[in-house]
């Protein structure tokens, strides 16, 4: 019966009236629980228990690629046609230092975007949750959550129930 | 400092601002305004595109240069938007970190203005090659020359900072636009509208996890775009500074060159903050106190920038080298002397109104003092390159330069390259962030329940 | 009683849904295909420029111009083995190796094949005095300053830039002319010298040890390592 | 060898080789046609014009698809000649002419078309050293306009009818002995045109010859005649001089003489190591480059000359001078004038000019008498150019007028341009019934005579001529003519009725005689050493006894007349190396000035460019005044050779026309006055700023002043190793008098184009090494400088660093190397060289495609094309070819094998140039030296190119007196 049905929309009229009933949805023990916000809202990922997110690391990585890339060129093609310029040395390590510096910060700063986007499973541009009847108010003014079918406490009615009286302004189902 | 008032009148609702916000784009107001600006705009965009097939088919001796002065309007318009083109990613990303909200109001349009300052500044180095159809060989390529790029060249370092400067400032844009342009989409009634948005929106539907990878990206990318600009237009200084032409051998030259530029791109996102909001009424979300804090911020820079002037001044002296000392004299009283009175006047003495908090929060006066600056900033990159070049080292190579019809029409060309995308990006896309400027309204109203 | 609340809109919503699915779930995979599209057009496009200025084509190797006489190099320095500076007889004077002048053509053909046809061409032009109108093969372009007579005078083989022309019966540019072709060779000379007698030798081929065979010619020949690379030695 | 394509016949793709071969194609003029519809009404040149200037958007088009070599047609010979080396050029030794003198050269020939030209090393009189119009002849070779074909009354005829012509003439001339026949030519050296003069005479007893020069060669003679009782040329030996004085003559300035002079002069400046040699002492009206060198030049109107000979003389206790009045200045320069000249019997040297005339040559002559220089530093000889015994153009005018000339043959003359425009010379020909005119150019003069008979230039032709010294030498074709033209001798000969037709028949009958039996022998010698040996022999001569009164001066102001620096009298108008020339004192290019005094420019409140008019009696005259510093107060200059109307595209409507007002009386100092107009120009001037002020660019040093032991140049970075040769050169400013002679033979050897005045004007010459011309001191009485300014080849080289694309870098024997075809113009170098000798392609300045100019091009140097910075390169290409010469012989190259066209040309030797990694090379020697320097040297560039410092002659006295 389940299957059919993406989970449970509930809305919400503040970020605080959100917060407390994704408290409630955890303590009632619902675990595969999702907000939709017009805005980040400060608290819920503590709440929802989400991971530290990675996309740090991402740009670390990106800045070691552009750093190595870019002093490797520099290096290789020096390497590979020595010729003199104006008497300095073939290798000028502070010369170089321009182009090491922006490649580090362009690589970093995509490898941050396209990750997120990638994490973010970005770009989807169909999705469940845009068949929620009032969803459009999400990036509105009104604050979703979302208890998801699988989740092994999922039940329509009861659900449905649940938020409803975790003080949702309207909740409906989502269907797959 | 936002902490002290509500920048945001706190008597308006999200749904308002949403709504508001994104009917700029969906349901254009001010249309006959647009048409005439945008005819304007075209008009100096033809003028560019006759200038650059001139430019292309006679060559570069179409403009006033010559021997000395081979550098002048394509480099020194170069510098100046490049110059216009770092407020932008100043105001979100260094305002972003300090975590002062009120550039929400500001960031959207001033990021914009920033890219297409930026692509104006980029053409430049293009098209002033003697022969651009081969600036393909400024990148490293395997080429059947087997002869490579010199990374010793400060043009060569130029080429990677613009680049690597615009994209991470449309990164950086687009990053903070996708929950709009959902916002946009959600809103939009129309199918064409909903296709778009819809696209360039990539599907964003706000959910808790997303905007928490979102906010780690975007302040990350926030704390790169810092260091990024100041080293860009520290590089661009070094493209005068490397050399050994007096006036232009100076270590003043990377800071002075950044801070010049902060002050010419926030005198711009001035100008365009004032018409924005009384174009589209948008007082209520750009405010006087928004101006007011513009306002201090280029007091601030131009008074920076006025050290510069003064350390220039200091730095030519206690060298005691007679050919920069020359040069000096000839920025004072030769023959390009109005130059520098004229970025001295323009860029310092309508600035001293700001001190009064009267004329920060005035629109107008804002607006009179911040073209003023634009003027003067003009001005002042003119001076540094002709003065220096017109007379340097050997009597015998002394020499003048006078600007060409050429050099004007490609430049005035360039203000319509910049309004053109700019009036089109405003139908597009929200010019406030929309999202942000709830965030910010909804913490307002926290503080004021408990406190 | 809840229940029929919650039924009841559910089923209202049925109706008077605003319709927020703007996409189907086909969109998605459109847009991946065209965002791997777009990627790989930008990178494939630019490997295509760069090999298409190495090749075949762009380097005018491999192509056999039309020539007023068909001239084939491969019977008269092949099969009869005539020195390449029987004609070319400019190659260690100077910078050009020459095209040979009528008069040498007619040394032979007054004697052989004196009324073939399409020796015609040559006739005439001894008869009428005008040159041979050759198409040339090996060309540089005009910026590049290129000598014969040093390179022989090192020990650099004809076949070393002009490839097997004893094998080419219509003649063509064996090698691509281009700059890195040239100083592959100018970096390192070495392995690519050959003894004084055998330069015009076709079918030479390096010893195993080329590279000591070439430092000790190129020792002899005192060739400047390392000053061969630098830009006015081939542009002025 | 033209490029062109094969159409028909290539199989693969049809290539274009370029936007020119493309203009060819029929499709591609459809297609333009129909694009661009005006271009149907272009002129076919215009036509070409549009489409190079089209050529960046087709090139963008990807038509000309960028620099791809396509297959090209390829020509060789039919018969091959023997000891042809295909693509090294071949050397003829022959001479080419100024002022009819020979100035022997080394012709240097590329597959068969004269491209270079040197002096002959060999020569006596030059020693291989040259000037600017040596240089420049080459060009005028290849002009455009020259006459190419025979005309009469302006309708082009051929030869064979000029032949008939001729010979009705002759039968009208024999039946009445020449009666009203005249012959009007310049000067000439030539023995063969003198000995056919002399049977044209013998043919035609009643024929008469007059000669017109318009730059002196006659007035010289005229005053040495009434000097010396008898016409002799004077030879001046400045190497054995100690002290030269000199009123108004500027013998190291342009003209015949200025190579011989210059070479004694600085050997004589050079001989001693730690002092200047010789000290010279100059009175001037008008600032000349050789008053520039003077060690005390005294300003003094051009009217004061004969009384300051005299002074002089009186001072040096010549018998009959008395003490005219003199001025204080005047009086003290007198008195150092003796004080250097006592006991210095025979060892001094004193000159004068045209504008002290006979009066002050006369004081001048005794005073070489009297202190022995005659026969010692002051040599006679009989006058090298004739005819000497020839009448005036005043005659001629005068006899034409008075009906008493029936024809004219007008020879290699232009008179109705370069007379004084108050003898109506054109008018007096018009009136003539047959008259003939041979020159090289359609000029004013052949537009009024019946017939034009174009002559050939000496480079095609066999002649010969005397060098300054009387040295003859016989002048070979380098170059079969391209234009149907005869030379000289040949049309002579047919006017002689002599029917041989061997070109140099003419030729070989003069020298018979001399050579007598071992005639092929001493003819080829003759022909290899491009000189027969033997200058003219010396003769000994008293000056006049009597005194001659100076004429009577009226008029508030001094006009001297002289000819222009590069163009001289016009003749040389339409070539555009000496037009794009800067003058030698004021580096105006593309026109002439009126030279004024500062005091009097401010008289006047006129700047430089406002137009001012000059009355001299009637007539009057307006152009451009120029303010010379350091000349006399009320003495003005004109310089003659411009404004004319038919010299060719590129020498006409330039400049004011000073032949206007020269009087036929006074032409070398007249009186007249001057008004200022309320119009200006802006002039084409190359250098804008002349006062040095107070920096150290040009340094002097004092004997015993000079510093032997110099600290070497600091360097952050690790020097490069440098390969055996490292190329370096040293400019001894001491030496250098500023006479272009350098940058002439850099833009003959280098193809640096020319650009035009509006270029000039915009400040974008293109001259590879400029001379700059500095002063110090006051304006009214400044002191002069010159500095060649060539690429300095900086170690450590700021240019270099500024190139994104590796475009310009260093080459191991330290060259700063500069690639065009790698080159982008983002111009960066220019920007950052400190000495700014980059040269910038702002747009395409290559001569049109067609043009023949392209022939005088040097194909082992690349013509450069739009958007390419171009500079100095110290002749790479001589130094490749030096390398290839040396390697090829397995051996190193020798001191002095490679030398630089700037080198090769100064007629000082004031530029050396050699290898610094061998310590006894000149170049390394003079580094060593105590005056040595380096421009700029606080810039920490480290530049190959280094300087001698100039004596300061000023204590010298001291030490020597």
């Amino acid at each position: 019966m389940a299957d059919e049905f993406y989970g449970a929309l509930a809305e919400f009229k503040t970020p605080e009236d959100l917060l407390a009933a994704t408290r409630k949805a955890k303590e009632a023990g619902y675990r595969q629980l999702d907000a939709f916000t017009p805005f980040p809202v400060e608290g819920l990922d503590r709440i929802l228990r989400f991971p530290r997110p990675t996309i740090s690391f991402v740009g670390l990585g990106g800045a070691i690629a552009g750093a190595s890339t870019a002093l490797a060129m520099q290096f290789f093609t020096n390497y590979d046609y020595p010729l003199n310029v104006g008497g300095r040395p073939i290798y000028p390590i502070s010369a170089f230092a321009v182009v090491t510096f922006e490649l580090t910060i362009l690589f970093s700063a995509l490898a941050m975007l396209f990750g997120m986007l990638w994490q973010n499973g970005l770009p989807r541009l169909s999705y469940p949750v845009f068949d929620g009847e009032r969803f459009h108010r999400a990036s509105k003014d009104r604050f979703f959550l979302c208890v998801g079918a699988d989740d092994a406490k999922f039940n329509a009615s009861e659900t449905l129930a649940f938020l409803s009286g975790a003080g949702a302004l309207s909740v409906e189902l989502v269907p797959e | 400092m936002s902490e002290q008032f509500d920048i945001l009148p706190t008597r308006q609702s999200m749904g308002g601002i949403a709504d508001q916000l994104t009917r700029i784009p969906l349901h254009f107001p001010a249309d006959r305004r647009w048409m005439i600006a945008m005819t304007i705009a075209s008009a100096l965009l033809l003028l560019l595109m006759v200038s650059v097939v001139e430019l292309f088919t006679r060559g570069v001796g179409i403009w006033g240069i010559n021997i000395p002065v081979n550098w002048a309007f394509a480099i020194h318009n170069y510098v100046w938007w490049l110059g216009i083109g770092h407020a932008g990613t100043l105001i979100s990303a260094l305002l972003l970190l300090t975590g002062s909200e009120w550039r929400n109001s500001l960031n959207r349009f001033a990021e914009t203005m920033t890219l297409f300052a930026v692509v104006c500044a980029g053409i430049y180095p293009i098209l002033h090659l003697g022969r651009p159809w081969y600036v393909y060989w400024m990148f490293p390529y395997p080429a059947t020359m087997g002869v490579w790029p010199q990374f010793r060249s400060p043009l060569e370092w130029d080429i990677w900072a613009v680049l690597t400067y615009l994209t991470v400032s449309l990164a950086f844009w687009y990053t903070g636009l996708i929950p709009d342009l959902a916002a946009a989409r959600d809103r939009a009634t129309r199918r064409g509208w909903q296709i778009f948005f819809g696209i360039t929106a990539l599907g964003w539907r706000g959910s808790a996890r997303h905007w928490q990878r979102w906010q780690q990206a975007y302040r990350l990318t926030a704390g790169l775009a810092v260091p990024l600009v100041v080293s860009v237009h520290s590089e661009v200084s070094l493209l005068f500074a490397v050399g050994q032409i007096p006036g232009w051998h100076s270590t003043i030259f990377p800071p002075y060159f950044v801070l010049g530029a902060a002050f010419s791109g926030f005198a711009v996102v001035s100008i365009i903050a004032v018409s924005l909001r009384s174009w589209f009424g948008l007082k209520n979300l750009v405010t006087d106190d928004h101006l007011n804090l513009l306002g201090m911020v280029l007091l601030a820079t131009g008074l920076m920038t006025g050290y510069g002037y003064i350390f220039e001044v200091f730095d030519a002296v206690y060298s005691g080298e007679p050919h920069e000392i020359q040069t000096l004299v000839d920025r004072f009283a030769g023959a390009y002397a109005w130059t520098y009175w004229g970025a001295v006047i323009f860029n310092f003495i309508p600035l001293q109104a700001l001190w009064l908090r009267t004329v920060r929060r005035s629109g107008w006066m804002l607006l009179v003092i911040s073209a003023s600056v634009v003027v003067g900033m003009w001005l002042e990159r003119y001076m540094i390159l002709v003065t220096s070049l017109y007379r340097d080292f050997l009597v015998s190579s002394w020499s003048h330069f006078t600007p060409s019809f050429w050099d004007w029409s490609t430049y005035f060309g360039t203000i319509g390259l910049f309004l053109v995308p700019f009036l089109i990006a405003i139908r597009l896309v929200p010019m406030i962030s929309i999202f942000e400027s709830k965030k910010l309204l909804h913490e307002e109203n926290e503080e004021q329940q408990h406190g | 009683m809840r229940e029929g609340q919650i039924v009841e809109r559910t089923a209202r919503s049925q109706v008077t849904a605003r319709m927020m699915q703007i996409f189907s779930p086909v969109a998605d995979t459109w847009i991946r295909l065209f965002l791997i599209g777009a990627l790989s057009l930008a990178g494939g496009s630019i490997v295509a420029a760069v090999g298409f200025a190495h090749s075949a084509y762009m380097t005018e190797t491999d192509m056999r111009p039309h020539q007023p006489v068909p001239f084939s190099h491969r019977h008269h320095a092949g099969e009869l083995g005539i020195d390449c500076r029987y004609c070319h007889s400019n190659v260690q004077a100077g910078p050009q190796a020459g095209l040979p002048p009528t008069e040498t053509c007619m040394t032979c053909h007054s004697q052989i094949w004196t009324n073939a046809s399409m020796l015609e061409p040559v006739r005439k032009s001894l008869a009428d005095n005008t040159p041979i109108q050759w198409t040339r093969v090996a060309k540089l372009p005009d910026y590049v300053f290129f000598r014969h007579d040093i390179h022989i005078a090192k020990g650099v083989g004809c076949e070393s830039c002009h490839g097997r022309i004893d094998k080419m019966a219509l003649t063509y540019r064996a090698k691509a002319f281009t700059m890195q072709f040239c100083i592959d060779c100018h970096r390192d000379p070495a392995p690519h010298l050959r003894p004084e007698d055998h330069i015009t030798d076709m079918a030479w081929t390096p010893p195993a040890n080329a590279r000591k065979e070439g430092e000790a010619i190129a020792a002899h020949e005192g060739i400047r390592f390392g000053e061969l690379t630098h830009c006015y030695v081939c542009h002025r | 060898m033209k490029r062109r394509i094969d159409h028909q016949a290539t199989d693969g793709p049809r290539l274009w080789a370029g936007i020119e071969e493309l203009s060819e194609d029929p499709r591609f003029q459809a297609f333009i046609e129909t694009e661009h519809p005006a271009v149907h009404e272009f002129s076919k040149t215009a036509r070409r014009e549009f489409l190079k200037l089209m050529g960046a958007s087709f090139a963008l088009a990807g038509l000309t698809g960028c620099e791809k070599s396509s297959f090209i047609t390829a020509l060789p010979y039919v018969n091959q000649p023997p000891s042809e080396v295909i693509g090294l050029p071949r050397y003829y030794a022959t001479a080419v002419l100024l002022d009819a003198y020979a100035q022997p050269v080394i012709a240097t020939a590329h597959a068969g078309r004269p491209t270079k030209l040197d002096g002959n090393p060999g020569h006596p009189a030059t020693q291989g050293r040259s000037d600017i119009f040596m240089q420049s002849a080459v060009l005028q070779l290849y002009d455009p306009d020259r006459a190419a074909a025979p005309s009469r009354h302006g309708e082009a005829v051929n030869w064979a009818d000029v032949e008939t012509a001729i010979g009705v003439m002759r039968e009208n001339w024999l039946g009445d002995q020449g009666e009203g026949l005249r012959l009007l030519l310049g000067l000439t050296t030539s023995p063969t045109l003198l000995r056919q003069i002399d049977a044209f005479l013998k043919q035609f007893a009643k024929a008469r010859v007059h000669v017109h020069t318009a730059t002196g060669g006659e007035a010289r003679q005229q005053i040495n005649a009434t000097v010396y009782g008898q016409a002799v040329d004077l030879h001046y030996g400045l190497a054995d001089c100690d002290v030269v004085v000199g009123l108004d003559d500027d013998f190291l300035g342009p003209g015949p003489d200025q190579v011989r002079n210059a070479l004694g002069w600085a050997q004589g400046r050079r001989r001693s190591s730690d002092r200047p040699g010789n000290r010279l002492f100059m009175a001037e009206s008008v600032p000349t480059a050789t008053g520039a060198l003077a060690a005390h030049r005294l300003i003094a109107d051009a009217r004061r000359m004969p009384d300051l000979a005299e002074a002089l003389a009186s001072a040096l206790g010549v018998a009959g001078a008395s003490k005219p009045d003199v001025t204080e200045a005047e009086a003290g320069w007198v008195a150092r004038v003796v004080a250097a000249c006592k006991d210095r019997t025979g060892r001094s040297l004193f000159v004068s000019g045209l504008s002290g005339g006979a009066a002050a040559a006369l004081w001048i002559a005794r005073i070489n008498q009297q202190l022995g220089n005659a026969g010692q530093t002051l040599k006679l000889t009989a006058p090298i150019a004739g005819p000497t015994d020839a009448g005036t153009l005043a005659d001629l005018v005068s006899d034409i007028n008075a009906e008493r000339v029936t024809s004219l043959l007008v020879f290699d003359c232009n008179p109705v341009y370069s007379a004084p425009r108050e003898l109506n010379v054109g008018d007096a020909i018009k009136r003539v019934r047959s008259s003939i005119h041979f020159g090289l150019y359609r000029d004013e003069t052949s537009a009024l005579c019946e017939w034009q008979l174009p002559l050939a230039h000496p480079l095609e032709s066999w002649s010969d001529a005397r060098a300054v010294d009387g040295t003859a030498s016989i002048l070979q074709p380098v170059i079969s003519p391209f234009y149907d033209v005869r030379t000289v001798h040949y049309v002579f000969a047919k006017l002689l009725g002599e029917v041989d037709e061997t070109p140099d028949a003419a030729i070989r009958a003069t020298w018979q005689a001399s050579f007598g039996d071992a005639f092929e022998a001493k003819r080829k010698q003759a022909l290899h050493d491009g000189f027969i040996a033997g200058a003219a022999p010396f003769v000994a001569a008293m000056p006049a006894s009597n005194t001659i009164a100076p004429p009577n001066t009226t008029g508030d102001l001094d006009i001297v007349f002289q000819p222009d620096p590069t163009v001289w009298d016009g003749r040389f108008a339409n070539i555009g190396w000496l037009q794009e020339l800067p003058k030698t004192l004021t580096t105006v290019t593309w026109s002439n000035v009126i030279a004024v005094s500062p005091a009097l420019a401010k008289r006047l409140l006129a700047d430089n460019g406002d137009h001012v008019e000059v009355t001299i009696g009637e007539r009057h005259v307006k152009g451009p005044l120029w303010i010379m510093p350091g000349q006399a107060d009320n003495t003005v200059a004109l310089f003659l050779g411009y404004g004319r109307t038919r010299a060719g595209r590129v020498g006409d409507q330039l400049g004011y026309d000073a032949y206007q007002v020269r009087p036929a009386a006074k032409p070398w100092l007249a009186q007249g006055s001057l008004r200022k107009l309320d119009t200006s120009e802006d002039l084409a001037v190359t250098q804008l700023h002349h006062r040095l002020d107070g920096f150290d660019l040009v340094r002097e040093v004092s004997p015993g002043q000079v510093e032997q032991t110099k600290p070497e140049q600091a360097s952050l970075y690790t020097p490069w190793p440098s390969s055996k040769n490292a190329w370096g050169m040293v400019i001894d400013l001491d030496s250098c008098i500023g006479c272009n002679a350098c940058v002439t033979a850099c833009t003959a050897e280098n193809n640096v184009p020319v650009v035009g005045a509006d270029q000039v004007r915009a400040g974008r010459e293109m001259h590879w090494l400029r001379i700059a011309r500095y002063y110090t001191g006051d304006v009214a009485e400044p002191r002069s400088f010159f500095e060649p300014v060539p690429c300095m080849h900086c170690e450590d080289a700021p240019c270099e660093m500024g190139c994104p694309v590796h475009a310009t870098t260093h080459s191991p024997e330290g060259v700063n190397q500069m690639v065009y075809n790698r080159c982008i113009g983002t111009r960066t170098c220019s920007s950052y060289c400190p000495y700014k000798v980059r040269r910038f392609n702002f747009y395409d300045y290559r001569a049109l495609a067609e043009s023949p100019e392209h022939a005088a091009h040097n194909p082992d140097v690349t013509v450069r094309s739009r958007g390419v910075m171009e500079k100095c390169t110290y002749c790479t290409q001589r130094i490749e070819a030096a390398h290839v010469a040396a390697d090829k012989e397995n051996r190193p190259i020798r001191d002095g094998e490679v030398v630089t066209a700037c080198q090769q040309a100064c007629p000082t030797k004031a530029i050396v140039f050699g290898d610094i990694n061998d310590p006894n090379s000149e170049v390394s020697r003079l580094k060593r030296d105590g005056r040595h320097y380096v421009l700029l040297e606080e810039q920490g560039t480290r530049p190959r190119t280094t300087y001698l410092a100039r004596w300061r002659d000023d204590n010298t006295e001291s030490r020597q007196g």
